[in-house]
Formats: C-alpha cells, structure tokens, sequence
C-alpha cells in the first residue's frame, strides 16, 4: 500500500525532515509512527498525501510514485486518504458541518447523502450538535475531534492521523482510538503519528520509531524492507 | 461533480464569500465602479464634443472672393463644380449684385459713390460650408482645390478659431484614450489585488481545501466567479453614476451651450452594455491574474 | 520604549513588512500612483489651457466703429479713457488716414474713386485688446461701456469663438474637478482597502501581539508607516510619470501648436511636492480608516 | 493573586464557558486545572489574561478587576503574564528569534539584553539554534516550544499554561515541567491547563476539575474561596 525507497527530505533551510527511510506498510495495517519532537513525522505522513515531495528516493502509494504524480492527480489521490493534521487544519470560514461536508460535497454526493455521512461522523466525535458553529467557537479538543470527523467521514482506505489526541483527554483518546481501530478493522490503512506511550501500549499495533529522521525501530523488524503478511488485528 | 453542480456550488461559494466578506467586496465594487466611471465619463464627454464639434464645423464656412471682373456665369459654373465635391455641404453664389448689397449695408455712406462710378469694384464670392466629412486632415487639399479655380483673389478661411477647438478635442480625446487605458489597467489591478489579498486571506484554507482534496478548478472557479460579480457590479455602479453625471451637467445650472457641449446626449445602451461587460472581464481577469503563486502553485508547504 | 525607540521600530518593522509583502506594497504604490499621475493629468492640462487661454485672450479684440464724422480727438479721448479701464489692455485709435489705407489695401481697385470724392466715408474705430483681467462674466459690463461713447456705429466683437473655447476649457475644468476629487477618494478608498486586507491577512498575528501585551501603538503604527512610505512612493512614481507624459506630449508627433496648448510648461516644483505630499497623506489616511474593526476594536475572541 | 467572583461566561451562540465559578489563587502557587475537552479550561485562562470579559462576576488580578479594566490598560498586565496558547500562536512573519523577542523588545530591553534573555528562553527548551527559522519551518512540538520560551521570557509574575505540553514526548515534556517548576520556585503564579494525568501525578500542585464549566474538584477543597497560605513547593 504505502512504500518508501530510501527516502530523503531536506528542507531549503537546510534542515533534514527525513534521511533515508526505506519501509513499507501493506493493506490493512495499523501502524503507529513515535519518536521524539522533530524527528520527522510529520514529514513522513506530508510525503504520503504528497504535500511534500521527497528530495530523493520514491515514495509508492497504492503502486503508484506520489513524488511524480503530475501535480493535477494529486487531488485524486487525497481524495483516497483521510488527514488528522498535527494543528486540526479547520477551514475557518465553514461552518463544522460544511468542514466534515466538503469532500462529500466535490466528490457529488446528493445533499441527502452529504447530510447522513456527516451527522454519522459528527455523531462519532460526540459533536454532532455543534454542526452550526464555526471552528473559532470550539474549544482545542473539539476542533481536533472535527478533524478527525473530516478525516473519516468518506471511510478512506488510507487513515494518516498526526497527534489526533495531543489536546484530548484519556477517555476521548480512548474513544478516538476506537474509531480508528473500526475504521481499519473496515479494511482501512491506518497510520497514527503520536507521542502517546500508553495509547502505543494499548493497541498491539506495529511501532515505527523515528529519531532525527531516521528510521531507527520497527516493531516488525525483520521485515522491514520485504513484502510482508497483513498483521494480526487487536 | 456534474458541470452543472460545479457551476451552483462555485456560485453559491462566490455569493457566500461575497456576503461573507461584504466590506471586502464592496471596495472591489467601488474601485472598479470608479475606474469604469472615469472611463465612461470620458467617452461620455468625448461623445458628445465630438458631436458638438461636427456641428460647429456645419457652422463653418470658407468664403472665396474672386476678381471684380468676374462673370456670374463663372460663378455660378464653379459653385455647381464644387458641389460635386464630398466635402462641401452647400455653396451659396454671392453675385455682384449681392456683394454690392452686402457693402451698401456696410458702408451706407459709400453707396453713392459706387452709384456713381460705373466700375463694378466689389469682389463677388462663393460662401462654402463644409460637411462632417471634412475633417481636419483634408484642409490642405481643400485650399489646393479652391486655389485652382480661376479668376480667385483671396480665400478667408473662417476657420481658424474652429481649428483650435479642433485641436483641443484631438488631444483631449488622445489623452483622454490614454488615461482611459490606464485607469482599466488601474481597475483590473485593482481588483487583482483585491482578490489576491483575499486569497492570501484565505491561503490557509486553500491549503486545508487542497489537502483535502479539492482539486485547482475547484479551488478558483469561486474566486474567478466573485471577481466576474463584483466586476459586474460595479459596470452598474459606473453606469448609474453616469447616469448622475449626466444629470448633473444638464440643468439649469450649467448654461445652454455648455449643456450642449458636453452633456447633449446620454451614452447608447450599447456603450452601457459594454461598460458592464468591461467591468465583468476586467474582475475576471484580475481573479485570473491574482491568485497569488505563494497560494497557488508553489509547492504546498508543510503546515 | 522612549519615543525614539519607538519610532525607530515602527520604520523598522513598516520596511520590514514592505519587503515581505512586496508584490502587495507595489500594488499599493502602483494604485495610488495612477490615481495622483491621473489628477496631476488633469492638473498639467488645465494649467496649461489656462495659460494658453489667457494668451488667447490677449490676442482677442473689440474694435468699437464710430461715425466717420468722428474727429480725430473725440477718438484719441475716448482711447485715453478706455486706458483707464482695468479690463483694457491696449487701445489702438485707427483714425480716418489709418482707416483709408487699411480700406487700400483690402480694396485696391476702389482707391481712386475714394480718392475722387471729398467725402472721408470710412469710419475710424478703436481697437481695444483686453487684458486677463477681463473675464467671461464682464461681457455686458464691457459692452455696455462702450455703447455708452458717443458716436459709436457698431461694436465688432472677435471673441465668439473665444467664448466658446472659454466655456470648453471651463466645463473641462469642472468635470476634471469632480473626476479628481473622485480620483482622490479612489485612491484613499484603494490603499484603505490594500492596508485592510493586509491587516487581515495578519489578524492572527495581531491577535497574538496583542495578548501578549502590545498596545493599540505599537500594532497600528507600523500600518499607518506602511500607508504613509506607500503613498509617498505612490506621490513619487507618480511626479515621474507626468515628466514621462509631458515628454510624450512634447516633442514633434504633436503640432506645434497643441503642444502650446496642453504641454507648454510642466508643473511648477510647488504642485510636484503637493502631490507627493497627497499621496503620503492618501496612504496615511488609508491605513488610518481602513484597520478592520474586526482586527482592531472588537472584543478579541478565544482563538 | 488570581480571584474568581461567581464568574459566568456565556458566548454568543448559546455555550457556557464558564459556569459560576468562584476560586482564589495566591501568589506562588502552582495549579493544574483539568476537564475534559469543552469543560472550560481554556476559558477560564482567557479570562485571567483578558481575552475574554466574564458574562457575569469579577476576575480579579492583583487586586484589580480585570473585566471593568479599560481597553488601554489590558496591555499592561498582560505583560506581567506569560501565556501558553493551546495552538502556539506565534506570528508568522516573524522568527522564532523575533516572536520570542516581541515582549522584551516593546519593553524597550536594549538589544544586548534582548538577545541574551531571548538566547537564554531558547536554549530552555532546546531550539538556541533555530532562531531564524519562521514558525512554518518548525514541527509541532517545536512551535509550542517556542511559544514557552515567550511566555517564560520576561520572567513574568503570573504563567498561564494551556495544554503546552501536547505535542511533545514525555521526555520533553518533563523537561517543560521542569521549566515551570524553576519559574513558580522563582515565585511566579504557574497556572497549567492539561489533561495529561501524568503530569499532574507527578508534581504534588493544587488541581482544579472543571466540568461542564462548573468547577467540580478543587485538591484543596476547603479552602477554594477563602484566604489561604502559599502552598508549600516541591
Ligand atoms: N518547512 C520546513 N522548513 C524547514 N524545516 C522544517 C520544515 N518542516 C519541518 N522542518 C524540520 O524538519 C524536522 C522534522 O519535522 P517534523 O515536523 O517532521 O517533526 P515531527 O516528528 O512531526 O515533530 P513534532 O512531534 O514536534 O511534530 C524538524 O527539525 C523541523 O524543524
Ligand atoms: N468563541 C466561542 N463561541 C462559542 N462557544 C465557545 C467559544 N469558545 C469556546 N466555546 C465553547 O465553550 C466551551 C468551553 O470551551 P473551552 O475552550 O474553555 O474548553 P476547554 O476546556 O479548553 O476544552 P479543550 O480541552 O478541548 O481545549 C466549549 O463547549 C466550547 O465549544
Ligand atoms: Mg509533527
Ligand atoms: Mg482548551
């Protein structure tokens, strides 16, 4: 589904978002990606989507390299990947129920179609009465909950979440996590950047570890770099 | 997305950014309005002088005096001759008989002395008022025709004051085609940086819409509609101020021959049509040509 | 901070935000400058059809025909008392000698007959050149004096078309008052809307300054430096382009004597620093009516 | 130093912020203040700092009624309190450097006091070296370090702390306890929002638990609106 060939990320201020990562994550896995503040994380997940591309290497999403994607396919392929970003990403002049609604929307749903979706992935993040208010009137955990409403909402086959639950508290977390875990237990992808060592205890899920971008741990090791069996779910 | 879907959602966005943004969207109106104002204002101005102008210049007259000795008969042959010409509008035969009425209306005093004498000293002369067609260009090729005419002494050419005015417009009209440029430059400009502005306004949002997965059509069209409405808006905000304008030069307050001058006709609803059109293109084109690349096109950046 | 710190800061951080939003601040300076290039337009042609006009005006006569009985003294009175009028410039007395030579010269072949008779038929006359004192609306006072002379036949008045031309110059005048005055606003209204855009675009960062203790001062008036650096650049571009259309207008494409017309003289030092001025206090003005109430004033909201 | 009089904050859309709180925070304590998402933490800072007014009661700082404080004089007691954004807030134009000299430069520092107290702010939370970089070019964790470092820069007598610790990893995070333990030791008023259960069993502080608005626990209940004595440090 998602591999990485050697790939490197530097940025124009010289900085090394990501060096030299070769992994690959089939179908269906549930992958947690840890390390310490700045150790490339984000970065891996903005090569997937392709808002970053790689400054060498190959990045291939479902066979296909995000890096030479013409810039005109790229929207295609997000529609396919659903984003928790890191600061929740919030569209700030739509109200909560056209953020979560506005994939539904380009993709053509009928509005009776949108409507459902939308309340069902509101529903899940307990927000579905606050459909009517603007991002700037939620608190910090309510925002990011919307996010992650967007993210799920068009049951995507590849989930990439950055520190979903960094403003939730344990027992959102833990819901958060259900979702997220049924989403994948649907077929979905699912790969969740977070600081969180107990949520990574929780769910016996496989554990990349970053340290200054460099791929130093996987909880899967050996097969790392060859093709692998789809994991075992929780 | 059908076509038809895309075009209700693009519009409803615009109209929502719109009336989101309505202070925002009431200066474009406004700056574009005034633009196309200015502009419409001269044409406005220019339409009618040039009208006037074309009835001055029906006003106008060359007079050309010939020998004393001259025969009406001559006169009357190179009068019919000139009339052939596109140029002339109407030639009047001013015969010894006349010319000697128009001296004795003159000089009364003298009058007896020309009874006296038997020489039929006054000149006679042919009085020519030219038509629109003879435009300013073709002075010297009508003098050259009048010159060969024989039996001419002297041509007057009442036209001097006529040319100066001429002039005038002439460069009114050339200045006036410049600054009309550059004031559409200006408008177009302006509703480019209007728009940019807002789209840097909402560059983060474009960055949420396009990680999302909204693809660049999806992304302009609303902005490209907003500058096509607020562009038309303010084409019918130009042409009610001229409407104003207008009645404005025309009462009592402006003397009869200026009103003539400059406020005699209202522009054509054809004029008026392409104002507002010219205001949608050019809030168009300043959507197209804003979106600035920092937004649009530049590798999206890591949030 | 002490004022000088302060004011060093804000420059600092207004030439700051002008080189990281340049495309922006070129589109503010562009803007305002077309609006001042346009009123000073107007302004270099008005000035110069104002002083062609006047020398116009000094090349128009009135030539007051009297009697031929009239004696030479009569006239050289009268003459000497025209003098005295503010409104007359020159007086020129065409006596009866004066009268028949010019009669000779127009009317050769009638020489000898006048020379036959005894009579001196031709009427002497004064010619009265004005001076700028004489404005339109002293038509009738001027007429009505000299009809009063005694001996007067009739008045021929030159200065039909120079009315005419007068009254152009004068609606163009008015019209250009209104359009610049408009220009004016535009471009207020323009840099208030550039400016409030901007602030837009940096809400959130003031919203920031603000919660962290900056006062009103120091966030808005790096903004008001920014408006005022603008319209001075605007003030600025805009004195080079009118020296770039007075050259246009100036050299051979244009006729000499429109060049006299619209291009004479460029504006005097005075009027450049005047407007270089306006465009500082344009973008001041901009950037002091445009803060959004929405950035500034409203109660802050929890982000 | 902090009191809260039956404070009520109401938004305009309807939602309770606040919901007739009443408690009394002496100078030199340190407070956790936890809830779940949308129970009001975050509001109760705003209204500390005065972003926001109260709908209904009085906050008083210092003695001084924060909600009938005129506009011109908020500037200056927000500079006696460093704040924490839940999300960073740091201006985007500016540098890290620049964004963590704001406040000592409208102070009017001289700039070799500037840089040493910036450099200094900087090196706390790890990042001395990246201090031209812009806020886009940091990760997460990084932007909310930053904003830590601006918020302990001016050494102020009051810190409010919301959420500051979520996008970092426990080492990290600790690392930021630290900072805020270093500060109350100084005698600042350290208040911290979190929901990190964590760090609240980590350091013997006061908690308050809000709830729906209302506050529900205070560890030292008895003594919630009545005078007490500085709590006793770490
Ligand atoms: N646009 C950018 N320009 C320059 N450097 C960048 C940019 N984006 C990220 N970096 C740097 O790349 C490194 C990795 O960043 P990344 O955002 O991937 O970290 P992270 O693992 O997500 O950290 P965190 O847990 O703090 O979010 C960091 O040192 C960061 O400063
Ligand atoms: N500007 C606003 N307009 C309307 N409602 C608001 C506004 N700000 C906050 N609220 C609401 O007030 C309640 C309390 O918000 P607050 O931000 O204080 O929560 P919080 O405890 O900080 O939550 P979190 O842990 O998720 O950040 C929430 O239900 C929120 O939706
Ligand atoms: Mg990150
Ligand atoms: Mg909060």
């Amino acid at each position: 589904m998602i591999q990485f060939l050697r790939v490197t990320r530097r940025f124009a201020s010289g900085q090394v978002g990501l060096d030299e990562v070769s992994l690959e994550i089939d179908a269906g896995e549930f992958i947690f990606i840890t390390g310490e503040s700045g150790a490339g994380k984000s970065t891996l997940l903005a090569l997937v989507y392709g808002a970053l591309s790689p400054t060498t290497g190959n990045v291939l999403v479902n066979g296909r390299n995000v890096g030479s994607l013409p810039r005109s396919k790229i929207p295609y392929l997000r529609r396919t990947i659903g984003v928790v970003f890191q600061n929740s990403g919030l569209i700030r002049r739509k109200t909560v129920y056209e953020n979560v609604a506005y994939l539904p929307q380009i993709l053509g749903l009928s509005a009776a179609e949108q409507r459902e979706k939308v309340y069902a992935a509101l529903d899940q993040v307990g927000l579905a009465d606050r459909g009517d208010a603007f991002p700037m009137q939620l608190s910090g955990g309510e925002q990011q909950r919307v996010a992650i409403a967007r993210a799920l909402v068009n049951e995507p086959a590849i989930v990439l979440a950055d520190e979903p639950t960094g403003n939730l508290d344990p027992e959102l977390s833990e819901r958060i996590f259900e979702l997220f875990t049924a989403a994948n237990e649907r077929g979905a992808t699912v790969v969740v950047a977070t600081h969180d060592p107990h949520a990574i205890e929780r769910l016996p899920a496989r554990v990349l570890r970053l340290h200054q971008g460099q791929l130093i741990a996987d909880s899967e090791r050996q097969s790392a770099t060859s093709p692998r069996a789809v994991v075992a779910e929780p | 997305m059908t076509w038809g879907q895309a075009l209700a959602y693009f519009l409803r966005e615009a109209v929502k950014s719109l009336r989101r943004g309505w202070r925002v969207s009431l200066l474009a109106v406004f700056t574009i309005a005034v633009s196309l104002f200015l502009g419409g204002a001269f044409a406005l101005l220019g339409y009618n002088l040039g009208r006037q102008l074309e009835s001055w210049k029906g006003q106008a007259r060359i007079v050309v005096y010939f020998e004393p000795a001259t025969s009406d008969e001559l006169l009357e042959r190179e009068g019919r001759a000139l009339r052939e010409h596109f140029w002339v509008n109407h030639v009047s035969v001013v015969g010894r008989e006349e010319a000697r009425r128009r001296f004795e209306s003159v000089f009364p005093d003298l009058t007896d002395i020309l009874d006296d004498s038997d020489a039929e000293p006054l000149p006679p002369s042919l009085e020519i008022s030219l038509t629109a067609g003879a435009r300013s260009g073709r002075e010297q090729v009508i003098r050259d025709r009048l010159e060969r005419i024989e039996g001419v002494r002297w041509i007057d050419d009442d036209r001097a004051w006529l040319s100066r005015l001429e002039s005038l417009v002439r460069v009114g009209r050339s200045v006036g085609m410049v600054l009309g440029a550059l004031l559409l430059a200006a408008a177009v400009f302006t509703i480019a940086s209007v728009i940019r502005l807002t789209a840097y306004r909402y560059r983060e949002e474009i960055a949420v819409m396009r990680q999302v997965g909204a693809t660049e059509l999806i992304i302009r069209c609303p902005f490209y509609v907003e500058g096509l409405l607020q562009g038309l808006a303010g084409g019918i905000v130009a042409t009610f101020g001229l409407r104003l304008l207008y009645a404005w030069l025309s009462p009592d307050a402006v003397e009869d021959g200026l009103r003539q001058a400059v406020a005699a006709n209202f522009l054509p609803w054809s004029s008026l049509t392409l104002l507002v059109l010219l205001g949608g293109v050019a809030g168009t084109a300043g959507a197209v040509l804003s979106l600035p690349r920092e937004v649009f096109g530049a590798e999206p950046e890591l949030d």
